[in-house]
């Protein structure tokens, strides 16, 4: 988690792009920040200030272990107030951005989907609330599978 | 009172024919042993490298099937273990140690021999699916004993070389019915892989013996 | 055209709990065929769920978002026999659109 | 034990080791705990229903008259007791091959057609037989398992198919019995059955059908059984053959007693 977290922190500020508001009432998709293949490409699109860490950002039903990452169950939940979007990153997927959810008010800051992972990598959780931009990391393993296929 | 008493006894004389009937015809186990050769060659079709001469049995695959899964009787054991070490090739070189670097990929790559497999791509010993083989690996199966400083414990010698070089090439012919393929036996695994395999057991500086 | 999605809402306190599965492949444009093609990416881009005309969640996906998705989430001002839409857009432009009862 | 480690520096890593497998073994426990929430199969369970209650085939009828073992149309609770003796086929079957019956007899489909894709693949191949078998296979969940042996043809297949569980051939010698015989093993970090044992088979039988997260299908038990005798180096089991209902019904025998609860949710 430590190493590389400062390129990891100026890529998740690149992917905040996709986070303006406009973009939720429209069936808009923000091609940008899902195309982003690298951290390089992502710094390049940089916009927004630098998410904080922050421990109000609770991951649930997410295991430490992925008996495959075809299908990885990822819960997050934001206790920020005002929380107006939670986004799901794969820090090693060949594409980083897995899902962006804007949160009207009314709607609890808390969702459970499932995503792909190629390899063991942190899931960071990405909140938006109150314009600002917070983040938690989590480090999920990914095991082998079974008798070669 | 009286109908019930006739349904017990029609249905006593019931069972009793039932029973009698069994008797007269619930067919033998060799029966059965034969039906059930005669349904699998009925049941299968050849597909990619996988013919259906591959359900033709040896006499160690018919004697262990016909255990069902217990050790074999000890002079039909005997007899398993006595043809079995009769197979075993050793180098004609001599040497027993290979590359245990090549070893380890032998031992972690599953593929090879199934249908769905390319025939002209990889075959591995798949020796992890059950071994614990180096600690670093921590997705082994238990269905073999863990091998963890297999050479260390056992000491680094020739005596030990040749049996896990025998054991690799064919196991049954230390254990009659083993559930380990005969890698060098039946053409599974080239007489380098199995040096390579050795070499993963026995070379000291093996990740295995660390 | 897709299969329908599988949606359950049930009023939980009072918060009506949301969960789906749809059936989508969610190619990854990443893996190949047999052949050695590239098989196209094919995955749904986005999932809005409304209720009383009001949306209470909008999602953007990408390929990353595992084959035959779900999701789960919570929302308060749903009543039972309320009506919950769910609909999803993928890259294709094929959509579907399901509704379920809340219970 | 603790202080005898402790003084062998190497001693350290092993149990390191040691540790890092069980964490290993919780982690995937936990995982396949948040699969729980959400199976895919239901996609798979309400397709076939939709299949199994629409007009279809040459025919233009549903299913809706077959008849799966406790009377035409009724199919709570029916895979509970199969495979069975079908005195109008004159054959023991399995569920698969019931389907196939009926679709050739009530529907006028041929057999071949019926037949043509068990075992679906992705979206533009999606097998009929796999969804019909996750609808009707719902409807037994919670039911204990009763697979009666009584008729001679019945127990006849339940012999044989023990007979065909312990038979090893092939290059590798590989029999089901090879990882299905033993207690408590594993192959890499994937728990084996012991379906020689009543809690093993109970355990297995009645988790099949399965969603299969690592190919994002619904997986019949036919496809259990074809998949095995791939990795034995078999050649292919044929869908529906003897062998294949010989093998059911003596896993699905031995499962008596125990709540069918599937379609489930494996890696």
């Amino acid at each position: 988690m430590k190493s590389g977290s400062g390129a990891t922190l100026l890529a998740l500020v690149a992917a905040a792009g996709w986070l303006r508001p406009d973009d939720a009432s429209a069936q808009s998709w923000n091609k940008a920040a899902f195309d982003t293949k690298s951290m390089a490409d992502t710094m390049k699109a940089l916009g927004g200030g630098e998410p904080v860490q922050s421990k109000d950002i609770v991951f649930f039903q997410t295991p430490d272990i992925a008996e495959n990452g075809a299908v990885v169950p990822v819960g997050i939940t934001s206790n920020i107030p005002k929380t107006e979007s939670i986004a799901v990153l794969i820090e090693k997927n060949p594409n980083m951005l897995a899902a962006v959810f804007d949160i009207p008010p009314g709607t609890e800051p808390s969702l459970s989907t499932r995503v792909k992972m190629g390899q063991s990598s942190n899931i960071y959780a990405l909140v938006k609330a109150d314009g600002k931009y917070y983040f938690a990391a989590k480090d999920v393993k990914v095991t082998l599978g079974g008798c070669g296929g | 009172m009286r109908a019930p008493m006739t349904a017990g006894i029609s249905l006593f004389s019931a069972l009793v024919a039932a029973v009698l009937v069994g008797c007269a015809t619930a067919p033998s186990d060799e029966r059965i042993s034969a039906d059930a050769s005669a349904m699998i060659k009925t049941s299968f079709k050849a597909r990619g490298q996988a013919g259906l001469d591959r359900l033709e049995q040896d006499d160690a695959q018919r004697l262990c099937s016909q255990a069902a899964g217990k050790t074999p009787p000890k002079d039909v054991a005997e007899r398993i273990e006595k043809q079995n070490l009769a197979t075993i090739k050793y180098p004609a070189d001599g040497k027993l140690l290979g590359d245990w670097k090549n070893g380890e990929k032998i031992a972690q790559e599953g593929r090879g021999k199934q249908y769905s497999d390319d025939p002209k791509g990889p075959v591995g010993g798949n020796c992890y699916a059950c071994h614990q083989l180096a600690p670093q690996e921590l997705a082994y199966g238990t269905i073999g004993p863990s091998l963890y400083r297999f050479g260390k414990l056992r000491g680094y010698t020739v005596e030990t070389q040749r049996y896990a070089y025998g054991k690799i090439f064919n196991s049954e012919a230390f254990a009659a019915c083993s559930t380990m393929p005969r890698f060098g036996h039946n053409g599974i695994l080239s007489e380098q892989q199995i040096k390579d395999v050795t070499a993963l057991l026995m070379d000291p500086a093996s990740p295995v013996n660390q | 055209m897709a299969d329908p999605m599988k949606i359950r809402a049930t009023l939980v306190g009072d918060s009506t709990e949301v969960k789906v599965l749809m059936s989508h492949e969610m190619e990854t444009g990443q893996r190949k065929d047999a052949q050695g093609a590239v098989i196209p990416a094919w995955f749904i881009q986005n999932v809005t769920v409304t209720h009383g005309g009001t949306t209470v969640l909008a999602a953007q996906w990408g390929p990353a978002v595992s084959k035959n998705p779900f999701l789960s989430f919570k929302f308060k001002g749903g009543a039972k026999g309320d009506k919950v839409t769910i609909a999803w857009v993928d890259n294709r432009g094929d959509k579907r659109t399901d509704e379920a009862t809340i219970a | 034990m603790r202080l005898a480690c402790f003084a062998a520096a190497a001693c350290v890593a092993f149990a390191f080791a040691a540790s890092a497998q069980n964490s290993t073994t919780d982690g995937i426990a936990k995982y396949r705990e948040a699969l729980q929430e959400g199976n895919p199969a239901e996609l798979w369970e309400a397709r076939g229903e939709g299949l199994w209650k629409e007009p279809r085939g040459p025919n233009k009828v549903s299913l809706e008259r077959c008849d799966l073992g406790l009377g035409a149309g009724v199919v709570k609770g029916a895979y509970a007791q199969l495979p069975k003796y079908f005195a109008d086929a004159d054959r023991v079957m399995d569920l698969e091959t019931r389907l196939v019956w009926c679709m050739v007899k009530l529907q006028g489909i041929s057999e071949a057609d019926a037949k043509k894709n068990p075992f679906g693949n992705g979206n533009d191949k999606k097998s009929d037989i796999e969804a019909l078998v996750a609808y009707v296979t719902s409807e037994s969940r919670g039911v204990k398992m009763n697979v009666s042996v009584a008729h001679p043809k019945e127990m006849q297949m339940y012999r044989v198919g023990e007979k065909i569980f312990y038979f090893r051939a092939g290059p590798h010698d590989f029999g089901c019995v090879t990882c299905h015989g033993g207690d408590n093993q594993r192959i890499r970090l994937q728990d084996l059955p012991n379906l020689t044992k009543l809690e093993g088979a109970q355990k297995a039988y009645t988790t099949w059908p399965a969603y299969r997260v690592s190919q994002g299908e619904l997986r019949t038990f036919q496809w259990r059984l074809n998949d095995c005798f791939r990795q034995q180096r078999f050649p292919e089991l044929e869908f529906g053959s003897d062998a294949s209902i010989a093998l059911t019904m003596f896993l699905a025998k031995n499962a008596n007693g125990a709540a069918f609860d599937a379609p489930a949710i494996k890696r």
